[in-house]
């Protein structure tokens, strides 16, 4: 579960780690109340939307004066962000956070994630902090540190990032308290990711975390209510949250082809048969290894509310699962729907026969096939067919 | 011959009595797998389905010599059951639970490390020798006996390549889905030095996903040491960077994990990388030299 | 650092393990008020000591009327109570826990403590709470639970200790929970002992701590601030008081010989040294393994100050440490002190001359000895001679 | 011959540069102990004593090759001081500290175990072989090189006894001081296993007290295992129960852990308990037949 830039800011100051000074800004009539009491000759400000590249989609303004920072405010909050990482149709800026500005004197990349090679929560450092980390000719300028879970982030560990960075002595402490806080913030709220970026050292020798993102685990979230209050629906598409609603896994694609498929390995392949086939999947959906009537169903609400969907391919292996209770749950699903969508269907497993039969009586336009690669084609075949009509 | 599990398995079910317990200890033993005990706390003394339950993983273990154990329990308690199985010197823990909080896979690891304790997933189907076991949650009926040993990080997707397999009339000797967690016990590595080791494998099928390096690391463990033929399928080639396919590890991060790089890289070993899932029966019977 | 039990049990309602409703009790004014409020038709008045065997030194008193609780409170409050483990002096009751009666159906004994042998903390039950478990023929009865510390207390731990002592199903949660949470707060509190003896269930099914012992770790009090507001002082002897304001290790004996010697090992040596010639220590006094000046003499300040204390043994082993120095801790003590007391002193280590030199200059009382036995004897034979004179 | 440190032992100050770290260094050098670095975070690069100063263990092991450490911080650093020295493949780390919370220790024991690192202490003098090394705080003169092993929960005592010895002119292989805290590394068994395959020792001379029942399973591992004479003197007959008498570890507890217990378990096993330090060194003589 990602957050905001400003509640992970509000986190690490829960973990004494320093952030600008700011305020939050999500209604017009808070404007000139937040920027009147910036006391810095510029402001930051930025824009609150659960993406990267913020910075270069224009979503972060440096302001020197009242009136740029009113314009830059204005004209961000409730419009939408589309930078690299949003899909076209972008994120929409439900808040802006304004910052004093701080003099920069050294930026660093700092973060702690997931370290699955080595089985433990992994620190990253650079110095080649801001948006150099991104550039490819700085990726070998990260550092990595796997941190033994029975040890922690222990002082001796600190001191060699900061010895590894050519810090000096004097710096020593304010890093190994960060690097110490960080670590707590991150077991205690069982984070996937926290990036400091940058963690800078201002003019005046202070160390401030001017950027942060937060990542936590969905899995673990049962133990922290306190997180759970930080999610923020809007930030994610129409479909997105259906499936969140449903517990059904589906990532939002840039295609045409609709599909649902029962197992995570599987749904990826017959994304990959899909492509083969010469189509372009509209998103990844997994029903569950062990898809249901009610599963089924909502994953194909999900997919006929999509508009850009023009074709469904329904791929289960049944395995152990019934196909008639697949079978239920497509009728049950499309008796309610208006869309003439062509679908293609592949099912495996026990009562096939009957599942097929059910289907067939309930419209004859269902198309059937035998294999993963035999669907991806005749759906691609189907949709072709309708806009050459 | 195969590997880990056989006729003589003696098959603990962590969390037998529930819905989903129950129902994938029947098809275990339709499939006739010998399950000697279930647990689930506060049930001891219950019999389901003809088999004893107990309160407590060490009581089955010492009354029934139960010597593999499967977990069927909800997320949240699968940390201790694990840490239970591993306790009661279970040498084979099979853990089909998914999502389970990543810490608390972080804290198993750092235990079960030099332990002799063998992991199994989690958030995986489990594994098969056809025709005598089944630990695992993946349809018996597609599966067959024969010479191709089977690993994978996915489920469905491994149910539908045994398929292309037993449509081919090449039997498999197991088949063993590791799970997509990022965090988990056996890994490729573990399961091909198995199969090297077992003189009934013949042809090594390896299924992997993007997200990680687990793939490249295989091929380069069966460039060095294998002295078996492989084929890998890797699903997600079309998947976008940066977010999660469905499995919490099935994610492309920084440019790294991508299908691509883990193709080429188990072509660069020598493995025969397919990509169509049908593909793999026919290649695998021409392999054989059937 | 021991707590009071009304204390323990505060701290056992943080962690959610029920203690029977009550009220304490420090000055006369509150009895009437506290005792009124008493909803059981009987009440228990337990003197708040630090000490175990209330009960039979006539501490802990069962009432069924107002008068009765009155007259007991009085008699209790403010007067000292002895018991097998509080030396003649016994210990100052500055305050009276009253608690309502509790329909006692089935006694256990509860505790958490650190197991040196497996280097862990052990969970220790038995069937045979209250006063039985002090019983010789109960000891056996006691079963012993290693805690993984990496594994912690799990419910399959707990359930094995359900099943141990036979408990009925519905019990089970009511165990697993106390279990839990008293290990929590063991680990939580750095504490040594966690005793809850009899831990109860009450004829109306309801799991009680009847009552509770607390010791925490004094190495680990800088980490526990609130903690160190629960220690009271007024539970030590004046000596006690006096060696923990210097820092060194003391322990009160019944003898009437006082120790000085820097080391446990040495100390105790000493002490059986003294017994070994016919005397009795007075005390255990460890100075520190290196005695400096301060040292010394806060020792001597503490020996003089007993007024039991007839005779002193001073045995140091300087080794590293330089005599003269310990020479001046002891002329800066004697200094102060009226008391005429034979004193013996035995003296290894670098400029022993130059010390024994100087001692003798300042008082030509003090005797010399070469080794532990020949001082322990002198010392004994000095103040048979003052007796006998 | 010797246990564990010689002249060649390459050595290792954590704690270094305070005043107590750099008295009991000066004590060191001066017995001729080969100091080969010192560490102090934030103070790499200086020289105290002629000794260099490095910021972290791992960087001295490198740069100088040092095999063993003693620790001289205050309590509150010391388990991180531990872990830094185990991380570092310190092989030998003494631990002098006294006053460390009983449960960093057992955090720290949980994380040894098994590793390849021995603990000595803490809260111990630390150990010396006469003539050739001192990695510690004990006096160095009251030592001559000889044929008794001696291995003591104290530290005065120690010495105490060390001079009995010397002046009976029975010099000592080692002096091991295990230390006088509840939870600790190196126990009483892992020094007579090291002196009993120590060719040069000849006799054993332990000195425990009460509290616990390390000195009792010592008894029986030297009745079991030890082909040397072994001497014993236990200090604490005097002592009342539920008291600590200085030592966290010295306390008699639920009439376990006495004197007097300890006393008659080892002459159960054959060893000589004397009830005087100073007849040590006479027993010592009758017993080499000098």
């Amino acid at each position: 579960m990602l957050i905001h830039e400003y509640q992970a800011k509000q986190k690490l100051q829960e973990y004494k780690i320093p952030v600008p000074k700011g305020a939050l800004i999500t209604r017009d009539e808070e404007i000139i109340q937040v920027l009147r009491k910036t006391e810095t000759p510029v402001a930051v400000i930025k824009a609150q939307v659960h993406a990267g590249g913020r910075g270069k989609a224009g979503g972060v303004v440096v302001v020197e004066s009242l009136l740029d920072g009113i314009t830059a405010v204005r004209r961000l909050l409730g419009s939408k962000l589309v930078t690299n990482q949003t899909g076209a149709e972008g994120k929409p800026i439900d808040a802006v956070l304004v910052e004093e500005g701080v003099n920069i004197d050294q930026e660093y990349y700092l973060a702690l994630t997931i370290n699955r090679s080595s089985q433990c929560i992994s620190l990253l450092v650079s110095t080649a902090g801001g948006m150099n980390i991104e550039a490819k000719e700085h990726a070998g300028s990260i550092k990595q540190y796997d941190i033994d879970p029975q040890v922690g982030m222990r002082d001796f560990v600190a001191i060699r990032v900061c010895q590894d960075l050519m810090l000096a002595r004097k710096d020593w402490p304010a890093w190994i308290a960060t690097l110490q806080n960080l670590y707590r913030c991150f077991t205690e709220n069982d984070a996937l990711l926290i990036e400091i970026n940058p963690f800078i050292r201002s003019k005046e020798g202070e160390w401030i975390a001017l950027d942060a993102k937060m990542d936590f685990d969905d899995n673990a979230l049962y133990r922290h209510p306190e997180l759970v209050l930080l999610q923020d629906d809007r930030q994610q598409t129409v479909s997105e949250l259906l499936a969140a609603h449903y517990d059904l896994s589906y990532v939002s694609l840039d295609g045409t082809i609709g599909c649902l498929v029962n197992g995570a390995g599987l749904a990826m392949a017959t994304m990959d048969a899909i492509k083969e086939a010469g189509g372009e999947p509209a998103n990844f959906l997994d029903v569950g290894g062990s898809a249901t009537t009610i599963s089924v169903a909502n994953g194909l609400d999900i997919l006929y509310h999509d508009s850009r969907v023009e074709g469904v391919f329904i791929n289960v292996f049944g395995g152990i699962v019934r196909c008639d209770i697949v079978a239920e749950g497509i009728i049950r699903a499309l008796q309610k729907q208006r869309k003439d969508l062509p679908v293609v269907i592949r099912l495996e497993g026990n009562m096939k026969e009957e599942a097929i039969e059910a289907l067939t009586a309930f419209s004859p336009n269902l198309e059937f096939v035998d294999n993963l690669e035999n669907g991806a084609a005749l759906i691609v075949q189907r949709i072709n067919e309708r806009k050459m009509a | 011959m195969s590997i880990w599990i056989d006729k003589n398995s003696r098959i603990l079910v962590q969390g037998m009595t529930g819905k989903y317990g129950q129902y994938h200890t029947r098809m275990m033993l339709e499939y006739g797998s010998n399950i000697v005990a279930g647990v689930t706390p506060g049930k001891g003394g219950e019999k389901v389905l003809g088999v004893p339950v107990f309160d407590r993983v060490e009581e089955a273990v010492a009354q029934t010599g139960a010597n593999v154990s499967i977990i069927l329990v909800p997320a949240r308690f699968a940390e201790s059951a694990i840490f239970e199985a591993a306790l009661s010197d279970v040498p084979l823990v099979v853990c089909i639970t998914e999502h389970i909080p990543i810490q608390d896979m972080l804290r198993i690891m750092a235990y079960l490390k030099d332990r002799p304790v063998r992991l199994l997933g989690p958030n995986c189907p489990g594994l098969i020798t056809p025709g005598e076991c089944k630990v695992g949650i993946m349809p018996g009926p597609v599966h067959i006996p024969g010479p191709v040993g089977v690993v994978s990080r996915s489920g469905t997707l491994t149910y539908e390549v045994a398929r292309s397999l037993t449509n081919a009339n090449c039997g498999q000797s197991t088949v063993v889905g590791i799970g997509g967690d990022p965090i988990h016990g056996t890994n490729f590595i573990d399961v091909l030095s198995a199969f090297e080791e077992d003189p009934k494998t013949e042809l090594l099928v390896l299924l992997g996903e993007i997200g990680g390096d687990d793939e490249e690391k295989a091929g380069a463990w069966l460039k060095a040491n294998s002295s078996k033929p492989a084929i890998a399928f890797i699903a997600g080639q079309t998947a976008p960077a940066g977010k999660r396919m469905g499995h919490a590890g099935a994610v492309i991060r920084g440019g790294k994990g991508t299908a691509t790089s883990k193709i080429e890289s188990l072509r660069d070993c020598g493995v025969h990388v397919v990509s169509k899932i049908a593909d793999i029966g026919p290649l695998a019977v021409k392999i054989l030299g059937k």
